[in-house]
């Protein structure tokens, strides 16, 4: 009884809570987009992880995946014109159904290889899928080639992306709940051994990949809808990189470090792209930004150093401050003398302009200073706030 | 589209088919001269170093720059047209991409690798996007772009193309082309008199135009003539800019072979690549032997892109080095990423396969037919081709 | 595993799914009323007559109504990826236009040009023209590029915000909402003038085709070019393929060099056409070369070298024209950037800002004389009723045209100094074209 | 339950059922010939032991049982069905489970969650009802967890269930792998070298266990050592390989006395 209270109880709190995401946004057509595409990198980054972090198979095609099932909704809506008489979210649920199997068989078919290939060789493999899919695609004209393809009818609902993340969460999260979950970790964790333990890896690793690719599929049938124009262009081979980006700055196999990653990598660069100072662009001068790289570079190392060397809480905490002020210092110095030269002294950019290089930039130190991702392979969950750290991964 | 491509056999023309393999085999060349970097840092470190394309993006903007510090811009070249390079220039060029890459490279590894180094390797894999998104990305700022520069063509000596008949045309048609050649020179000969009197070579009087038919009728008839000694001839031809790449690339991979084989650092190399933790138990500074990896490696990319860059002379954006980063990574797995020879192997079986795949008359699927060669190798040997698969020990 | 076990899960999610469809709320931007599938020229709407006199569906938004004495224009440019040459000078283009606007000022309104980032994606390029609208902007001025140009198109048809786009040449995206508009001519009418050029000024009758099978711009632009080549007389005897940032084109030379074309086609950016003039050369490919208006830059000469000289491309205007426009232009352009526009893309960014500017004009005089408060609608009229713009890239014309504008078309000869004047086309010059 | 029937059988001596054979087993890697025509049967309830000196095959002796190698010639046969070939996880089902000479657990997993991987084995729902969180599921993953609490007490490491295995002291470790492989609820246990690195008090609390994985979970027990007098100790029957071939089988005393076994382990044999 109880089991199902709870069970009921934490569905009826996701419904609501989707329903008061859409309520808020709803009015802001801005936002009402980001949030849906926020959405839609945690469906991505999340069914990634079940690939990557929590199966250990490294897959670098999400993009893809996502572009297949794009595609699968934007050529039914072409060949299919009917359809659109159909109530929209009905007809935007049943595309994700559709691309969500289609997805699905796509991902049996790329997670075949991973039987007989590891590593960087079934990345490789992964990563070529991808590349196919979009040459194929460039030179298919029946469905738009390089020339895209409208789809209609366009359908935005934050409801239905946020249900999708919540779902593709929840069956991570109830996967690593139960046993079965187990042996997708331990596939992760040796290979050998899990065999060993009669584990099938075949099946565990093709699941993983159906699996994944199926929710990267429905993720992409509500892309399609949103944009209501998709085209090869629209998935780039750096967005798979972006995925893993997520995944790994997360913390591989930690799907709330998936979660809060995807949320943040794909806020940086939308947050700087808004950021402004009485509605002007924030904007720096190029000596100020080569300034601020160099004492960035040095206070990184710093912090590295202080975080692999110093063992003491105080001496760290003083050395991560000292880092700190230091740069702000070396920014402010260095600034005025390269504001003498010539060739930096001038120019002048907007912080929108170097949206992708603070991108990076927060990409490289992060890594740097915390190797295993923000939350390793932790959950975050009520344990944190309890006296003694569970270690446990799941169950 | 579909509908349209060519049946695959019957589109094949066998007269072009050396040609094609030159073709293909210059442009592996080039592949495996990128991809040897990426297999001697995999080696040595196993770690795939995704900033490589854009270590090979800079050497091509170095070399921009150095031409244009020895005053190849596009103003000057249109005001002093004497100007022209000689081998020197190129080697300085060349040099100058060497060194800077390495350079590159090594701080790369100091400053973004090396911290990384007892991480997990996916970590060390996302720091190299991270480098690679911040070079394209920072590029933007500090390097022209806009529009994309191209290295000057005349800094560049070796001009022209080697032409190496294997089959001549017959008398018959030989002879056909001349007296077509000449009707048509006639043609335009009496055109080009009556052209002071028009208005423009394109808005002509009843006269000109008259003129103008007759000449367009000879040169047809002349192009005909060619086509189809065309036709009958079977000939390799090769640029010879692409010629001296070629042999440079070879010549840099013998002299890498010579280093890795028979040098004490390649001896080092060689150790750290089998077992790095034991080497630098063995008294090897491992982080010299890496130091030195990167920056050979990374040097030999400068090298491919300064040869890309003049020989070819493609415009340079920051994205200039992400295709053939990931071309060259392709030939790099495919051969046995971490194999010397393997890169060597699996660029040229890229260029070939490119160049096969065009002459089947799938031009546009010419990287997916790549990938897909690749994915079939790889089913059957796990390791690439002169990779062995690491068999776990249990 | 036993069926039962297999079916429990699978039926589960069916029921969840129905019950999701069943108690979603349904959103405000419903969509299931949108005219036709519109992919020809020719589309019929359904539905929503507009007060404008296009056959065109009209927006599901707006109009939008201009508080205060600020009027923000929204210009969308890539500064980031592929596409960075061309945004760049885009963006440099309008703010020449808005420098030129004296205080900055139309009548009691201030003018500002709001700049956004789409970093040649198409998702990002609705991302950046979205907050652009949130941000206030009434007009939406960009893409370079037909895809991304297409997703901003998706803007304007739900907030009612009119485009005017910059070098979107695709030719069916002016079919899809009656406030989209560009001051580039479609590839539809591009690759006309160069088949025509072919056929009776080259006396060429035996034409290969070069694409670059990722650029939809060079798709169009073959297409269209083999449609009416074939329609005058010619032939297409072979169409070759490459991806951007293609370095070698030895195996499509090889290949073009055995189906002895009279002439070749490379549709092409100038980034790829500069290296292939370059090699077809030194494979002995001795027919013209001919491309359209994606070969405007310097660089062209550059990086093609001899090869590329005497080549002949579409382009919207010529640097040695005397029309005082492009002199004005070109004049102020390099004193404000010490360097003429590297691409066609400055010319069209002025334009299509000035153009805008041209119309706010009006706009704002028809509000005054109506006395009604200004609104993105009668923007979009305004622009809708251009007629004779004397723009850098010709004179252009949209009333009437289904946001197409009426232009003069020039074939310009490379030369090794600089482009030159060849011969111009109007669009009633044009034969093959229904 | 049936388990407790067994267990009586196999305590009394009078049945000795045949669990697994090995008739002339051979492999050959290229031209080595890691294991030569190795022939030897385990009677249900047997504490064997498998000896010999470095290089001597024994490792490979056990990758061939549990499915790592095929065979290249002879047959393997358990409960009478021969398994050459078989995928090390089809062994795993039919109830042969090992553990490892270098040790491979799932380092980032606790230790209670190793051998809950081992009991999952026997589950007996679906993967995709996991995805559901059925209460079946549910239901199973909690006795799971209680099996693996009751293995890891059995094996001395009650204490450190929730520490990362990766964490754990090598002694640990290896008590571990022994704990997993027990979940899988095999007839057949084989343990590779369970007592290397430990001390002896270590070992003693090793051999109490190994007892009584035979005799409280009725297992039978196949094990590699080296230890000489941890062997003889505890196994009731031997082989002793060298050289991939079978020099000596038999119980502990012949062994010890065997002119052949001596010469193999020249010098070795003394230090023990």
């Amino acid at each position: 009884m109880k089991f199902w209270g709870t069970r009921l109880g934490s569905i009826v709190l996701a419904v609501a809570g989707c329903y008061l995401l859409q309520t808020i946004f709803q009015g802001n057509p801005g936002m009402n987009r980001l949030v849906v595409l926020a959405c839609l990198w945690v469906t991505l980054s999340v069914s990634l992880n079940l690939i990557n972090g929590i199966t250990g198979q490294f897959s670098i095609g999400h993009a893809g995946f996502w572009m297949t099932g794009a595609y699968i909704s934007g050529v039914i809506m072409k060949f299919q014109p009917q359809l659109k008489s159909m109530p929209a979210m009905q007809l935007l649920l049943l595309m994700m159904l559709i691309a969500f199997i289609g997805t699905g068989i796509m991902g049996l078919l790329v997670g075949l290889p991973s039987l007989r290939l590891k590593g960087d060789y079934l990345a490789i493999v992964t990563l070529g899928f991808g590349e196919i899919l979009r040459i194929v695609v460039n030179a298919s004209e029946p469905i738009g080639g390089s020339y895209g393809l409208f789809v209609e009818p366009k359908v935005n609902s934050i409801f239905i992306a946020a249900m999708l993340a919540v779902i593709t969460i929840a069956a991570c999260r109830n996967l690593l709940q139960t046993a079965h979950g187990l042996e997708f970790l331990s596939v992760r964790e040796d290979e050998v051994a899990s065999q060993a333990m009669g584990v099938n890896n075949t099946t565990i690793k093709v699941v993983a990949f159906v699996i994944g690719a199926a929710f990267a599929g429905a993720a992409g049938a509500v892309f399609a809808h949103l944009e209501g124009f998709i085209s090869p262009t629209s998935f780039p081979m750096a967005f798979s990189f972006i995925v893993l980006t997520m995944v790994v700055l997360g913390g591989t196999g930690s799907i709330t470090g998936s979660v809060v990653a995807a949320i943040v990598l794909f806020a940086i660069p939308e947050y700087l792209r808004g950021m402004s100072v009485n509605g002007e662009p924030l904007r720096f001068t190029l000596a100020g930004f080569v300034a601020f790289a160099i004492a960035g570079i040095g206070a990184l190392a710093l912090a590295k150093y202080t975080q692999d060397r110093v063992h003491d809480s105080k001496g760290k905490l003083i050395r991560y401050i000292g880092a700190v002020v230091g740069a702000i210092v070396v920014t402010g110095v260095f600034a005025a003398i390269f504001r003498n030269i010539p060739a930096l002294g001038g120019k002048e950019i907007g912080v929108d302009q170097i949206r992708y290089v603070i991108f990076s930039l927060v990409l490289i130190a992060v890594m740097l200073l915390r190797p295993q991702g923000v939350f390793g392979h932790h959950e975050f969950g009520w344990h944190w706030f309890k006296s003694k750290k569970s270690q446990e991964t799941v169950a | 589209m579909i509908g349209e491509w060519t049946p695959l056999i019957a589109g094949l023309e066998f007269s072009i088919l050396p040609q094609q393999l030159a073709n293909g085999i210059l442009l592996g060349s080039i592949y495996a001269l990128i991809a040897l970097g990426y297999t001697m840092v995999y080696g040595v470190l196993r770690l795939i170093n995704f900033a490589h394309g854009e270590v090979f993006m800079l050497g091509a903007y170095t070399a921009l720059l150095v031409s244009w510090k020895l005053g190849f811009t596009q103003e000057n070249v249109a005001q002093h047209p004497d100007i022209n390079g000689s081998i020197l220039t190129l080697v300085l060029l060349l040099f100058c991409s060497m060194a800077v890459c390495g350079i590159v490279g090594v701080v790369i590894e100091l400053l973004a690798y090396r911290p990384m180094r007892n991480q997990p390797r996916i970590a060390a894999l996302i720091t190299a996007i991270g480098v690679s998104l911040f070079l394209q990305y920072s590029g933007q700022l500090f390097l022209p772009n806009s529009p994309p520069p191209s290295i000057n063509q005349k800094v560049n000596p070796i001009q022209g193309a080697t032409n190496i008949p294997l089959r001549k045309a017959s008398a018959e048609t030989l002879n056909n082309v001349s007296t077509t050649t000449a009707a048509y020179e006639a043609a335009k000969a009496a055109f080009d008199a009556q052209l002071p009197n028009e208005e423009s070579r394109f808005q002509l009087s009843p006269t000109g135009q008259a003129l103008k038919e007759t000449m367009d009728e000879a040169n047809r008839a002349r192009t005909d003539a060619e086509a189809t000694a065309n036709s009958e001839r079977v000939e390799i031809i090769l640029p010879n800019g692409q010629i001296v790449m070629f042999f440079s690339a070879i010549a840099l991979m013998v002299g890498l072979h010579f280093l890795v084989n028979h040098t004490k650092i390649g001896r080092g190399m060689r150790a750290a690549s089998h077992d790095f933790d034991t080497a630098s138990l063995m008294g090897i500074n491992v982080n010299r032997i890496v130091t030195f990896t990167f920056f050979i490696g990374s040097a030999l990319a400068g090298a491919g892109a300064m040869m890309n860059a003049t020989f070819l002379g493609t415009p340079l954006t920051t994205f200039y080095g992400v295709v053939p980063g990931v071309k060259a990574f392709v030939a790099a797995v495919l051969g046995g990423i971490g194999n010397i020879r393997g890169a060597l192997l699996g660029g040229l079986l890229m260029g070939l396969a490119e160049a096969l795949v065009a002459w089947a008359g799938y031009a546009n699927m010419r990287d997916a037919i790549a990938f897909l060669i690749l994915i079939f190798v790889l089913l059957f040997k796990p390791g690439g081709l002169l990779g062995s698969a690491a068999v776990e020990k249990v | 595993m036993t069926w039962k076990q297999v079916l429990l899960p699978l039926s589960a999610s069916v029921i969840a799914g129905a019950i999701i469809a069943g108690c979603t709320p349904s959103t405000p931007a419903e969509d299931s009323t949108t005219g036709g599938t519109s992919t020809t020229g020719t589309t019929s709407t359904s539905g929503s007559t507009g007060e404008s006199t296009s056959a065109r569906p009209a927006p599901k938004g707006g109009p939008v109504a201009i508080e205060g004495n600020e009027i923000k224009l929204g210009l969308v440019v890539s500064r980031g990826g592929d596409l960075r040459p061309w945004g760049v000078d885009c963006e440099n283009g309008a703010n020449l236009a808005m420098s030129e606007l004296e205080g900055g000022k139309i009548g009691d309104y201030s003018v500002k040009l709001m700049i956004q980032d789409s970093n040649s994606n198409p998702a990002e390029g609705k991302s950046a023209a979205g907050k652009l609208v949130n941000d206030g902007a009434s007009v939406l001025i960009g893409e370079v590029a037909s895809g991304i140009t297409a997703t901003m198109a998706e803007v304007s048809m739900d907030t009612g915000v009119p485009i005017v786009a910059v070098g979107a040449t695709r030719t069916d995206l002016s079919q899809k909402v009656n406030n989209f508009f560009r001051v580039c001519y479609t590839d539809a009418f591009q690759g006309p003038v160069m088949a025509n050029f072919a056929y009776f000024d080259l006396g060429l009758r035996k034409v290969a085709l070069v694409t670059d099978k990722s650029q939809p711009y060079s798709t169009g632009l073959s297409d269209s070019f083999r449609q009416i080549f074939t329609k005058l007389g010619g032939e297409i005897v072979d169409e070759q393929f490459y991806q951007s940032k293609d370095t070698q084109f030895g195996a499509i030379v090889t290949n073009l060099k055995s189906s002895n074309p009279d002439g070749l086609f490379l549709s092409g950016y100038f980034n790829e056409v500069g290296p292939l003039a370059r090699q077809l050369r030194d494979a002995g490919i001795k027919a013209p070369l001919m491309g359209g208006d994606g070969w405007d830059s310097a660089e062209l000469i550059s990086s093609g070298g001899d090869a590329i000289v005497g080549g002949y491309f579409c382009n919207h205007y010529n640097a040695e024209e005397d029309r005082p426009v492009v002199k004005s232009f070109l004049d102020a352009f390099k004193a404000k950037y010490s360097a003429p526009p590297a691409t066609t893309m400055g010319a069209l960014g002025y334009d299509a800002t000035k153009l805008v500017l041209d119309a706010l004009k009006r706009a704002i005089d028809t509000a005054k004389a109506e006395n009604k408060p200004l609104d993105t609608l009668m923007i979009t009229n305004a622009i809708e009723n251009t007629e004779n713009f004397n723009g850098v890239s010709g004179v252009i014309t949209l009333k009437g045209q289904n946001g197409d504008p009426l232009k003069t078309a020039l074939v310009v000869e490379v030369q090794k100094t600089g482009f030159k004047f060849a011969k111009s086309f109007k669009p009633e010059d044009i034969k093959g074209v229904d | 339950m049936a388990l407790v029937q067994e267990q009586e059988i196999a305590g009394d001596g009078c049945v000795s059922e045949t669990i697994l054979e090995l008739k002339e087993a051979t492999i050959k890697f290229g031209g080595l010939t890691a294991v030569n025509k190795v022939s030897f049967v385990l009677n249900r309830g047997d504490l064997f032991g498998l000896i010999g000196p470095n290089g001597a095959g024994k490792t490979t002796c056990f990758n061939l049982i549990t499915g790592v190698y095929r065979p290249t010639s002879g047959d393997i046969e358990f409960k009478g069905k021969v398994i050459n070939g078989f995928a090390p996880n089809k062994i795993a089902t039919l109830g042969i489970c090992r553990t490892f000479q270098n040790i491979r657990l799932f380092g980032a997993l606790s230790a209670r969650e190793n051998v809950m991987v081992g009991a999952n084995l026997r589950s007996k729902t679906v993967m995709p009802s996991s995805f559901w969180l059925l209460p079946p599921v549910i239901r199973e993953t909690d006795e799971m967890r209680a099996k693996a609490e009751h293995l890891l007490e059995v094996v001395g490491l009650k204490e450190d269930m929730s520490t990362r295995s990766a964490d754990l002291s090598y002694g640990e470790q290896r008590r571990l792998e022994i704990a997993r492989a027990m979940a899988t609820d095999p007839e057949l246990i084989l343990l590779d070298e369970p007592a290397a690195g430990m001390n002896p008090l270590e070992k003693e609390t090793l051999q109490k266990v190994v007892r009584r994985i035979r005799d409280e979970f009725s297992m039978t027990v196949l094990l590699i050592e080296h230890d000489m007098r941890f062997v003889m100790g505890l196994c009731e029957r031997i082989v002793v390989l060298d050289h991939g071939e079978e020099i000596a089988q038999g119980p502990p005393e012949s062994i010890r006395s065997n002119p052949k076994v001596i010469e193999a382990y020249l010098g070795e044999a003394a230090t023990h």
